[in-house]
């Protein structure tokens, strides 16, 4: 299984912080296997993705498999 | 300079913390300073915030907040760095944030306190709900959190 | 904004404190606070000093003090000033100074505490003897102390 | 009496924290009062003179009357 950590609000869009998934995903295959409301949310392009802990530059490079760890990281809250 | 190797000291915290139980060993440590800087932050009491709560995700954030501090040595002249966090949920009063640094000369403690509250934030990312009335909100970002950043762009 | 008169507390002390219980009664009075800066600064161990006295002339080192407090709290948005200076005979890693700013917002804060730090000697005159090998001998007078407060020449 | 507080090393020229003196007295009589030592020590032009605790501008200005206290301020030590 592949775990999504949900920060921020994302967290209240899938209703839970974090969300075991079916490996292998690349960027599209997340986003068609979570809930549509949250696929939705992921179309922010402020929003960061990080691999097992390292945000990574282009989320068209996404590859996760068995035992990886997903974070889809909203933008920060201000000041 | 000192001998010995810089002293660093960096948390995040789940509860509450009293800086003083922080600062005085922290001062304590590092024998021989001529000054120490420090900023304590805490959760203002903003109109009808009943409580703030930040979330973090610590693969990014401990590491982040290490960058950080490896950036403020290698930026002044430093004998220790402490730098505090608080996650979790928290109530106006509370302190959030503790950094002090220590060093010969009190521009470079004064500096680099200045420099890493300036950049905690976009070294460490933290998600911030407000509770009101009851309810909780998350806090939209801020398109500009940057002139404070600015400020350290100069060439050294 | 605060409703309530800024709180100013400004002492020279003949003895050693602790500022650990200056700073913690300090913030506690100033509740609503955003952000409390401190610089602390110590009494190195230059090489073979023993011992430092200050002296001081009353009549003019208290109203000094005074008026850079005013100026800081003309300057910047500030909640609370502390500033407290030690005279007489101190040791290496006594604490000889503090000065400590509260204030909403975090900026105010730090550069209070900076610009205090830069002009307290301008503000209030100390004349300072080192003991050396058992010998009491004044430090003299340095041509320049100038480049910190140019710092703060600029138009506002 | 007018009472002369000397400090830093013009006290250890003096040999005393504090003097008294006849008045009343200007420079040039505060001047030929104090022992000779002292008196050529405040030639040093960075010194400051303060009266009754205010510093005063010009030392040609100095007039002072029994009761007044004059301060004698050489240059503050550095950093």
């Amino acid at each position: 299984m592949i775990t999504v950590v949900l920060l921020g609000k994302l967290a209240d869009v899938a209703g839970a912080p974090s969300l075991s998934l079916q490996g292998p995903l690349d960027w599209a295959g997340l986003k068609a296997a979570l809930p549509d409301t949250l696929a939705e949310a992921l179309g922010d392009p402020r929003n960061r993705v990080a691999l097992n802990g390292a945000l990574i530059a282009d989320t068209a490079a996404l590859q996760a498999a068995a035992g990886d760890e997903i974070a889809l990281l909203p933008p920060v809250s201000g000041g | 300079m000192s001998p010995r190797p810089p002293m660093r000291d960096i948390r995040l915290l789940d509860q509450p913390f009293l800086p003083g139980m922080l600062i005085g060993p922290f001062t304590q440590a590092n024998k021989g300073l001529g000054g120490v800087c420090t900023f304590v932050g805490e959760v203002r009491f903003d109109q009808g915030v009943e409580a703030l709560e930040l979330t973090h995700y610590a693969p990014l954030t401990l590491p982040g907040m290490h960058a950080l501090a490896t950036q403020a040595f290698g930026r002044f002249d430093l004998m220790g760095l402490l730098m505090v966090h608080r996650v979790g949920m928290m109530r106006p009063g509370e302190p959030i944030v503790c950094v002090s640094a220590a060093a010969l000369h009190r521009r470079d403690a004064i500096d680099a306190v200045d420099f890493c509250m300036d950049h905690l934030k976009s070294a460490a990312w933290f998600w911030k709900r407000e509770k009101r009335a009851g309810e909780w909100r998350w806090v939209e970002p801020r398109e500009a959190d940057h002139s404070d950043l600015a400020r350290w762009h100069d060439p050294i």
